[in-house]
């Protein structure tokens, strides 16, 4: 996949895109719920052309998926140029480790890598352990941290992907199941249910947009990610469950997709931030004191 | 005519009409004749057969130089509903008869659309017109009629012929509100005030000449109007923070002393739904504006009703102490209506209407299900009756 | 209405019956959303008769109405034994004064009472000014704490009341109401929300049933109570919504008895306690820190 | 028979038995035997004709004896769907035939209702039986099945008749799992786990003498089948935090460093309501217990899904960096459910099912609001027509 060199310059050896392209190529990848490292090659990419730091084939931030911009990171200590520490949960690992350890971005080679059992099934998660890895030091902890907003924003798009992907397949199938002579699409409480998501996606969709123009708007992106990634974390959460309960039986089966949607909008509503965390990080800057 | 072109004739009219020294009805009546009141109607009818898009352009214009304008609000029936459908759906003569003083104001206009036993389902109203010579004699109840009492013409649908299907029998008419068996009645609300009105018509003689579109025509007529009534929803650009959330967002600030982690977030998250709603809103007008109407405002009809419930909702339990008083039980007729006025009670009170005016929110699910969505409808068992065999 | 002497002793001059028949009219007083003092009766007699200090005929425990166990009250200073202070949006004014001031339970006939207008037309609100007025210490706080429990599971009660009213006359109307040629109450969505509220006054019964027993049962009933309240609040308030909204324009009118139901539920909903408030303050009780 | 005549007649069966002693089967047979199985059967067939009340008194004696149980989670369909079915509906050489193996646990049943075209209109199915002497035929494919792989009886709804409306044309059986033709192929679930079946059955030969009511009466037989699953339900008494809430009050109380004030109101509200829900489900045993019996079953199958998903989804996010890992997707077929076992990922999937089996939510939704509200049936397009002519 692209996505490490889709928005670096082209004078780096980039594709010059911007990250609203990023964005419509994660929405696909979402729509497909494609098992490939696409938001590891983001978070990868946005911390090093945020360093200024040249863009490898293949990078990890070694973050877990489950961070978020301003919240508590791991401790990986740093001694001399030796990295040492446990880092759990982190996704798409593949390439050199960006490592955030000592008030600093590091980068390494070296690091043991364990294969964790992931709730999703289509984004792998490993943790990742440093004893002592020589290590240099890339840029500081601003470049992880804008790396984890464009991260949230991008992944508002994928989340968004997700959520259409449900409410177009259970539309699909209520048209063509019948149940007591009718197709089950034509029963007005199910029909109510899918314009309220559908409704929800709606809205989900134009802050997605906006998290993702915010990006390559050159202000911090900060507040419209958060908005974006709460809200769209919950609307692919809710279309995968009722896609999930509207197929009946069918969809609590292994052989019919609907169960990878679920996982992976479960698992994305934990990646870069819940939404309650984000909500609560978002709160001084739209001036909401708790 | 390209922008250039546009503002040069707004200009011009200006040199001709100094807001400053003509008189407001002058004003806005030589603007109507001049086609600058909505650029995009018919020359003759007020406009210049412009693209809609540049009646903003002659907005800004004369906003700027200072002109009156035709206070929109207070005549909003008039310039939303009547004024399309007049001119969709009138002859000529009805044309000029109506659409000038109806921009200027002159003329106040209401809608006698829902009656009490139709409200979701309009088109099983039972107000009754029968023909007599030149004129139609229209006799029933209408209810939910805002501006009925400043109003001197309404737009009403009634059934002339109860023996066809419900759809088939209704014919839309323009109803003098000043004709001998017009009752207006004020109709309080929930909140204390009486924003609306029932109408009560007792053998209200209708000139044939003031009926819209043909005998039996009524509903198509209708849709007209119901159409536009739609495209008004998130049809102004908003701030951040505007609306609802934007008084609850205050009230919160000021009352640090009343916040508590439950509350914070929903207010928080109300916050996130309320940015989105903005940001929808914004992509719509876009979309509109590059020649692309997207669905969405059906969705933001929704989401608007639900977002206004949930954050008067919060308010009125932020408050606690002050959220047990209520301002005024006083029954007043307010002119225009606000939805963020009055205090936390109030609001919540009203927003109760916004899930049931304008079309209720399982209406409108039930559209977006079927035609958005594409699902099935239901069978429908009131399509081929007789509307007089009507269950009711 | 007898609420000031129901619980009191035969032999104190009451009727002694049990806080559970307390709840029972309460119940009844909520179904027909009736205007009477009953809810400060319930107050006041739980205060005294905690205190052990004889039960007037009509008394006022002088808290906001919005006032939970555990949580702030209005400072009322004392001198002497005179009193000094004000307190906002009291409900159901009436005979002797009952004033939580200087960590004790006071009595006094002397007050400035000045009616405000109450978003519950059926329950008024007044505030309550004292200066300078001569008093009698008859208990402690610990009576106005037992005092608001015992207020909040009878409220409970009157909040099943009238979720049950709600729902029944809405399931009524939508019975006899015909659109498109159809009963409104065969329409599947209605149908299924309605079923969902008939599920939340299950549970709230049930909640609310156990806090009048807790309340007759000896043990502290704080627990039970708030569980009860903070449920049956919501509850009530969801079923006055949906009231309104399955009504339609009817239910917005001044005519229909529905909006008075709406606002004593909304009403309801923040006295004694919002239900955010209880629940936060019944973690501890559940072992939940936060 | 009071309390006390019964109590000295397990003494007396006691006294001959001694659980310490006697062989497990050799015990529950004669437990079956002396009518003390389930005293509210009839006498012969396990019980003494008493009230159900009574049953619990046996239990509790039995088991303070140290008496061995017949494993009920084990043959859960059995004992709670198809033994009252054979019960009603069953000939005598029925009843004594498959009761008494049915009860010790020597045969487990299983049950064959729905198809993958058949879920929540049960009467559509489209297994079909045909009469071919003394014998039945049946062909078709069920799903859904647990236990299928371990029963050595099913009791199986088919259609007999696909030219009467759906309805009409369905009739009972019991049917033989080691017979030719039945296939058993294991159903994997979101969870990774194959708790279910899918059972395709072709031309499998059922003897006429294994037929449970009329022919064409099949519907109204797998009523009592289907009124006594849902009869389960609230069935025991739950301590304060039993179930789901427990578990994750648990998980909560471990980990104070991943506490927020979002999630702790959100866990305080659930744990609300399910102490609600276990007090609901105190009352309607007290109903039961007094002769009252409540509708608030259907409730709390509502209630309790509703309730396992929420919690289970908060304990997910919660957990966060766990949250994101799973215990294991190894396909593994487990002999009993447990909602709240695994990890919290797998509860969440889990939980998924709880508004699925036993009837959906949705299906639910609709008995409720039909028969415990009284609101109006929609109108039925399925009634009337031969079900070989409904659209699927």
């Amino acid at each position: 996949m692209g996505a490490t060199t889709l928005p670096v310059p082209e004078d780096a050896g980039g594709q010059g895109a911007g990250w609203r392209e990023v964005a419509v190529v994660a929405e696909e990848l979402g729509r497909g719920v494609a098992p490939v490292p696409y938001l590891g090659s983001v978070l990868a990419t946005a911390a090093l052309l945020h360093a200024g730091a040249p863009v490898p084939d293949a990078a990890t931030l070694v973050v877990p998926l489950s961070a978020w911009a301003g919240g508590p990171l791991p401790e990986v200590s740093v001694d001399g140029d030796a990295l040492t520490g446990t880092v759990r949960s982190v996704a798409d690992v593949r390439g050199v480790f960006l490592v955030p350890a000592g008030g600093g971005l590091w980068r390494t080679e070296q690091a043991e890598v364990t294969p964790v059992t992931s709730l999703d099934l289509t984004r792998p998660v490993a943790d990742v352990a440093f004893s002592a890895a020589p290590a240099t030091r890339v840029g500081d902890l601003a470049s992880v941290e804008h790396a984890l907003v464009v991260g949230a924003a991008v992944l508002a798009s994928e989340q968004v992907g997700i959520a259409e992907w449900c409410l177009a397949t259970t539309v699909a199938y209520l048209k063509q199941r019948y149940q007591f002579g009718r197709p089950v699409g034509s029963f007005q409480a199910l029909k109510h249910r899918l314009a309220d998501l559908w409704q929800e996606i709606v809205l989900a969709r134009a802050a997605a947009k906006a998290a993702a123009d915010a990006l390559d708007g050159g202000e911090d992106a900060t507040l419209p990610a958060f908005v974006a990634q709460s809200l769209c974390a919950e609307v692919a959460v809710h279309a995968a469950e009722e896609c999930v309960q509207l197929h009946g039986g069918i969809g609590m089966t292994w052989e019919h997709p609907a169960h990878l949607y679920l996982k992976r909008a479960k698992a994305d509503e934990i990646a870069l931030g819940t939404p309650g965390r984000l909500r609560a990080a978002l709160a001084p800057l739209a001036d909401l004191p708790a | 005519m390209t922008t250039e072109d546009l503002l040069d004739k707004v200009a011009a009219f200006l040199a001709e009409h100094d807001p400053k020294t003509t008189d407001r009805l002058e004003f806005l009546r030589a603007r109507f004749d001049a086609g600058l009141a909505w650029v995009h109607f018919p020359p003759g009818c007020g406009g210049l057969g412009l693209p809609i898009a540049q009646h903003a352009v002659v907005e800004a214009a004369l906003a700027e130089a200072g002109a009156p304008d035709n206070d929109p609000r207070r005549i909003g029936i008039g310039l939303g509903m009547a004024a399309p459908t007049i001119l969709k759906h009138g002859t000529d003569e009805q044309r000029a008869r109506f659409l000038r003083p109806l921009w200027t104001g002159e003329e106040v206009w209401c809608q006698l659309f829902s009656e009490p036993g139709a409200g979701s389902d309009l088109a099983g109203l039972a107000t009754r017109a029968r023909r007599d010579g030149d004129d139609w004699v229209v006799t029933g109840q209408k209810v939910w009629t805002s501006s009925a009492h400043t109003a001197r013409w309404a737009i009403l649908v009634a059934r002339t012929d109860p023996d066809v299907p419900k759809h088939a029998g209704m014919t839309y008419f323009i109803c003098d509100m000043t004709a001998p068996g017009v009752d207006v009645r004020p109709l309080r609300q929930i909140t204390g005030e009486a924003e609306f009105n029932e109408v009560f018509l007792t053998d209200v003689r209708i000139p044939d000449a003031h009926r819209l579109g043909d005998v039996g025509d009524g509903w198509r007529v209708a849709q007209t109007t119901l159409m536009n009534e739609r495209v008004a929803i998130g049809g102004r650009a908003v701030p951040r923070e505007g609306g609802m959330v934007g008084v609850v967002a205050g009230t919160w600030r000021e009352h640090p002393e009343l916040r508590t982690p439950e509350l914070h977030d929903r207010l928080l998250r109300l916050w996130v739904e309320s940015e989105a709603l903005r940001l929808a809103g914004q992509r719509l007008r876009e979309g509109l504006a590059a020649g692309h109407p997207g669905p969405e405002g059906s969705a933001m009809k929704l989401a608007f009703a639900r977002l206004a419930q949930k954050l008067s909702a919060l308010e009125v339990e932020f408050l606690a102490e002050d959220g047990l008083r209520y301002r005024d039980w006083t029954m007043r007729r307010p002119d225009v209506v606000d939805f963020t006025g009055g205090d936390a009670g109030y609001r919540y009170l009203r927003a109760k209407g916004n899930s049931i005016e304008g079309g209720t929110s399982e209406i409108l699910r039930g559209i977006i299900a079927e035609r958005i969505l594409g699902l099935p409808a239901e069978a429908r068992v009131d399509k081929d009756v007789p509307w007089k065999d009507l269950p009711r």
